[in-house]
């Protein structure tokens, strides 16, 4: 691990996942980490590699492969005031422990008329891209953020990776934060005077004055590329990351198709019923008379997602995609 | 202890120790500790008043239903109080309690007042759940009273949670979690039995084996019917207990809740009972033979309790007639203050969506 | 039962449900139903009752409760070439089966590179309305009509009830029907003339030519009550009912759009990430220069539905909510 | 049959009857008719080719995903070749196979040419699934093999479902569902076990016990880690055998389709045995003893056999090198195919969502 020239860290979105894990460990002794393979294994994708070692295995607890009891027992371990930090390995199998999550998580602080809150962090991995075919490659964050009383969250950097944990934790009611699979291994500089994000704000990432686009997630770094291919064509894109998925900052959404007035949101999930139909929605509720050009989406096709390369890169949003998406609303 | 003669659809005990053959059919359990169920006059007119309180509620409910006060889908446990009131004697307030959408016996048997369930039912702001949930979902945070979960075997991940709160906290508390033996046949049951045995958590699995799941009989639902021998297969202490009687039921679950503290891990009890009235408040009952619920009637665990109390002679019609008296008057308080309680304003509909939603007020 | 003058008969969704099912098992030996106590309690809402002792329990099958191995033992008999229909009780257990239906019904088709095709039907009870409380509340059929390769479907009149069943059994591949749980009771006549739906198609259940509502299920009647006060008020509303919620009918919604203008969507599901997010992006999407106001919602309180009568109908779209927002289009 | 010692690290076999106590441990599977099995020289020939063809090709696909040719997960089934072999010997082609993501070795061993399964691995047009599936979704209508199922544990209640329509027809066939030790401790393993039991269905569950669930040892999995005892709690046959010797696995997998066909419903077969490599190719596999997979490597299921063979003298090097260079050929005919073989245009993404779009071409 180098230094940067200004003092910053080199550092991967899964050091930086792993750091803020540790972080919040050692910050607060009710913090324990509990999930299939977190333990002796590290983690199925290396996240929570040598914490066992390091908090011992009351505190890093390997599950059984029962999505349904260890989520639930995350829930009753925060109604009971612990801090559980829950990883599902992945979002597909997530659904196992769905009905928890919806009809316990995030119901009973309101059924129980406010008397248990459920202080949980729920950690899994979303997306596709990796030619895992069409059980492995769900993108199904949007339906978490369709359901009242938890939080959504998906950081897209390495900032963020570093960085929302700890008010995650800090938040009495339950929060779901999506890591997506492609971005592990993505290196940068962290700031080392970077804090805690506010997770009520989106961010913008690349400010422009043309056209805005929308995305979260995996699909910020295609979004990036997009805008540089954009510029290129004389196109200046703003780049907004909404970073919380749930509740959505509907302030920084509109602000920006306020000043650009064209909109592409891009998200990896199928398109019908995606939370880009939320995000566009909302644009045209609020700021319907500022647009110039009907709200486009860039989504995946409305497929499972295939095995073979060729098919899976044609089924994902591409950076490419989002550039004709651009050109049409813009043209 | 009296001599409790298991009667019959109840079968024999069936004791399981956690390393031991499941299969195993041992004698009823050894007592180990002075065993005062049964003995104590005063102890016994709780219980009778406990489980009276129980009935009446419900009967009152009912009526209730009829004229509309009380909506929703309404679950009762008439025929089954011996076994709320039973367990919860073993309980502590220290313990903590998840319970179903048949709670309301759960919820009155831990304490919460009648007040406060009948007022939830009414919907009312007053009640132990602000009337947000209703006769399925009764929460009470000072009696560690963990809700009516209305998924079935939904409440089960959860318990093993709030075991393994107070396991890793050191805590000598129990979680006891009611369900009932059709949840016995959903993942959820598995896993959580799983889970809680390979982890030695603290929780009593309290099964309420009524013999239906809604419209199904039990031999329709499972494979292996004797459910305490499938609770034990995974490793844990588990026994069937004649539900009908509240003693036996109390010895039983002090038992299990002792060696649960003891550090045995889980302890399962399969506690064998029938509901008298219909699954809920829609349900017509037609697959259930008439005979079936007048042969299990004539084990009504509250005719049993006072039969047994006016054999020891010292108990007679006045002493019942008294506590009917006190039983009658608290649930008519209740009523009444339900009447009178007030609603929440459709303003705060957002209230307790989230917690900073729920300081609002 | 009686006959009506023009000869129709009087009859009730749920009596339409089930003899929609009793066609179903006498016209292929094929097709059987399944489901927590579908045959001797009757179905949970009285939809089957009667059909354990016509057609024996090898055909109306009771099972535990279990609603993922009996969800997916129905796929694995529709691969092996039967007809199955499940009967998940209500949309809230849906999500014990989710895995299944997502991962397994909706994906095999295509995993296998069309070698199985799953021609399995699922009904379930969806909605809320009668103070069943937060778990007993859900609207999320928006979440099944996400999922590429499955068919939702969502009867909203007698007829529709009646008639869905034999083209949904149809159908190679798998169809959810959703039946709204205030709507069992509901009573009219049936054309005894009509024949199977064409399930690619939405209704317009009222013409009108200042405002499009758009509805399915159990928001219809209150799109067709909202209509009249709107008669009333001068405003001629026309009613749109959506019925295939996937694939979504695009031509009759924006040929509705496109005459009116305006369009108000009705949808009984939490508001962010509802279907009808989708819905309005598509109009915004296709007939974006025909719109004179911003599509409006009228969706679900973003709260887990509270028990109590005041807060549930607070929760909920009402009429009166839909004819606020028409007023709010155009005026 | 040979004298196969039961040898160490899987314990002797446990056979317990439908209705019988679980816990029993009974004497070795009494045979039910002629063996066959160990005694043939042309049958162990074919044995050994189909347990080496699945070798051979695993290690041909570690070679082709360092060089990029196969992508996604991987999971190899090196060291419990005697499993899928073995069972498979036991069905006939009108039965059907459901898997997991670990299946390159019940795809071969089912029957399913190597070169479709190889080209499915490169994702092209002529793979058993189109391409569209990759290695952990091997279909093949053919051989009515239902999959490779990547959700741990989501191929049970499909594989009942099957096995359902079969009863309901009066077919004699039987549905063999392959799953792991981890897959037991999901909820789907316990709905099917009590669905599959309690309507008798003729399902053969092959539990493939290879003492880890990724990184997570059987005893930190699983509360009664006697597997086989765990299902006869069901109320179904069930018992363990060597995985890691072919003859015994044929043995018993004949014994319990056997007992299915004859109409006493589910079997469960706990298949002790161990992949001599990591869970995954991504798998760094710092989580077990290189001394625990050195001794597993001492029952290489193959040498086993060989050894057999050449006890019997009725086999030599040559013999074992004919076979080696056939299944060799088989191989790199394979490959050169999946080389070859086109890939699907990607204007053909949309096929096979639905029927209708299936049939586009
Ligand atoms: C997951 C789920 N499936 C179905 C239902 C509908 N349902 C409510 S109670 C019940 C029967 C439960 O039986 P049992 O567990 O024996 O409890 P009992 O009602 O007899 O007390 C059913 C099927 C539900 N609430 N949750
Ligand atoms: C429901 C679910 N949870 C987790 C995973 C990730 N995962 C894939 S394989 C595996 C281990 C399964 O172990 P086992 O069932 O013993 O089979 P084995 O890999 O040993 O053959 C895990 C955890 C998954 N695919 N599905
Ligand atoms: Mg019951
Ligand atoms: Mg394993």
């Amino acid at each position: 691990m180098g230094n940067g020239p200004a003092g910053e860290a080199k550092t991967t979105y899964r050091e930086a996942l792993r750091e803020a894990l540790r972080e919040a460990l050692d910050a607060d002794e009710r913090v324990f980490l509990m999930g299939e393979d977190v333990g002796r294994y590290g983690g199925c994708f290396g996240v929570s590699l040598g914490l066992l070692e390091e908090f011992g295995p009351k505190r890093i607890r390997d599950t059984p492969l029962s999505e349904s009891a260890f989520v639930g027992a995350g829930i009753g371990a925060a109604m009971a005031g612990l801090r559980p930090i829950v990883e599902i390995m992945t979002v597909n199998f997530s659904l196992l422990a769905l009905d928890q999550i919806l009809n316990n998580a995030a119901t009973v602080l309101h059924m129980s008329g406010g008397q248990f809150p459920v202080p949980l962090v729920i950690r899994m991995t979303t997306g596709a891209g990796r030619q895992l075919a069409a059980q492995h490659s769900h993108s199904l964050e949007g339906w978490y953020a369709h359901i009242p009383g938890i939080r959504v969250l998906a950081p897209a950097t390495i900032e963020d990776a570093r960085h929302m944990l700890a008010p995650a934790l800090a938040d009495p009611d339950p929060v779901l934060i999506f890591e997506h699979g492609t971005l592990y291994s993505a290196s940068g500089d962290l700031d080392p005077a970077a804090g805690p994000v506010d997770l009520d704000t989106a961010s913008v990432r690349r400010p422009g004055t043309d056209i805005s686009l929308i995305t979260y997630g995996g699909c910020l770094p295609k979004a990036m590329a997009a805008a540089d291919t954009l510029a290129a064509d004389g196109i200046s894109a703003e780049v907004v990351d909404l970073r919380t998925l749930r509740p959505l900052d509907d302030a920084t959404i509109t602000g920006s198709v306020a000043r650009t007035h064209r909109a592409v949101v891009v998200d990896e999930a199928w398109r019908s019923g995606s939370l880009a139909a939320e995000v566009s929605s909302r644009i045209t509720e609020q700021v319907f008379y500022e647009l110039d050009a009907p709200v486009e989406r860039v989504c995946s096709a409305e497929v499972p997602i295939p095995y073979a390369r060729q098919l899976e890169e044609a089924a994902l949003p591409q950076a490419v995609d989002i550039v004709k998406a651009a050109h049409r609303a813009v043209d | 202890m009296t001599a409790a003669r298991t009667p019959k659809p109840a079968a024999n005990p069936v004791r399981t120790a956690r390393t031991a053959n499941p299969a195993r059919t041992a004698k009823a359990p050894r007592r180990t500790r002075p065993d005062t169920a049964g003995a104590d006059t005063s102890h016994d007119r709780d219980l009778l008043r406990a489980m009276l309180l129980i009935r009446r509620f419900e009967e009152r409910c009912v009526e209730l239903y009829s004229a509309a006060k009380i909506r929703g889908f309404v679950h009762l446990y008439i025929g089954e109080e011996a076994v709320a009131v039973g367990v919860s004697e073993a309980l502590t307030p220290d313990d903590a309690v998840v319970s179903t959408y048949r709670e309301h016996g759960h919820a009155l048997a831990r304490g919460i007042p009648a007040e406060a369930v009948m007022a939830e039912m009414y919907g009312k702001a007053t009640g132990c759940s602000h009337g947000r949930g209703g006769s399925m979902h009764l929460f009470d945070a000072g009696h560690r009273f963990y809700g009516g979960n209305a998924i079935v075997g939904g409440g089960l991940p959860l318990a093993a949670g709030l075991a393994l709160a107070d396991r890793m906290r050191g805590e000598p508390r129990v979680t006891c979690c009611f369900f009932g033996d059709g949840a016995l046949a959903e993942g959820e049951f598995h896993e959580t039995a799983n889970l809680a045995a390979l982890w030695g958590l603290p929780l009593l699995l309290a099964c309420e084996n009524n013999l239906y799941a809604m419209g199904t009989a039990l031999p329709r639902e499972h494979a292996q019917t004797d459910l305490a021998m499938r609770a034990a297969s995974y490793g844990m202490a588990a026994w069937a207990v004649d539900g009908m009687d509240v003693h036996a039921v109390e010895r039983a679950a002090r038992q299990a809740v002792e060696g649960i503290r003891a550090g045995s891990g889980p302890h399962f009890l399969e506690l064998r009972t029938y509901r008298f009235r219909a699954h809920s408040m829609y349900d017509p009952d037609r697959y259930r033979d008439k005979a079936e619920i007048e042969q299990w009637k004539e084990r009504d665990p509250i005719a049993t309790l006072t039969e047994r109390m006016r054999a020891r002679s010292e108990w007679d019609d006045k002493a019942l007639a008294t506590i009917e008296r006190l039983v009658a008057e608290e649930i008519d308080q209740a009523v009444e203050a339900s009447e009178k309680a007030p609603t929440e304003p459709a303003e705060d509909l957002l209230r307790f969506v989230t917690s900073r939603s729920a300081e609002v007020n």
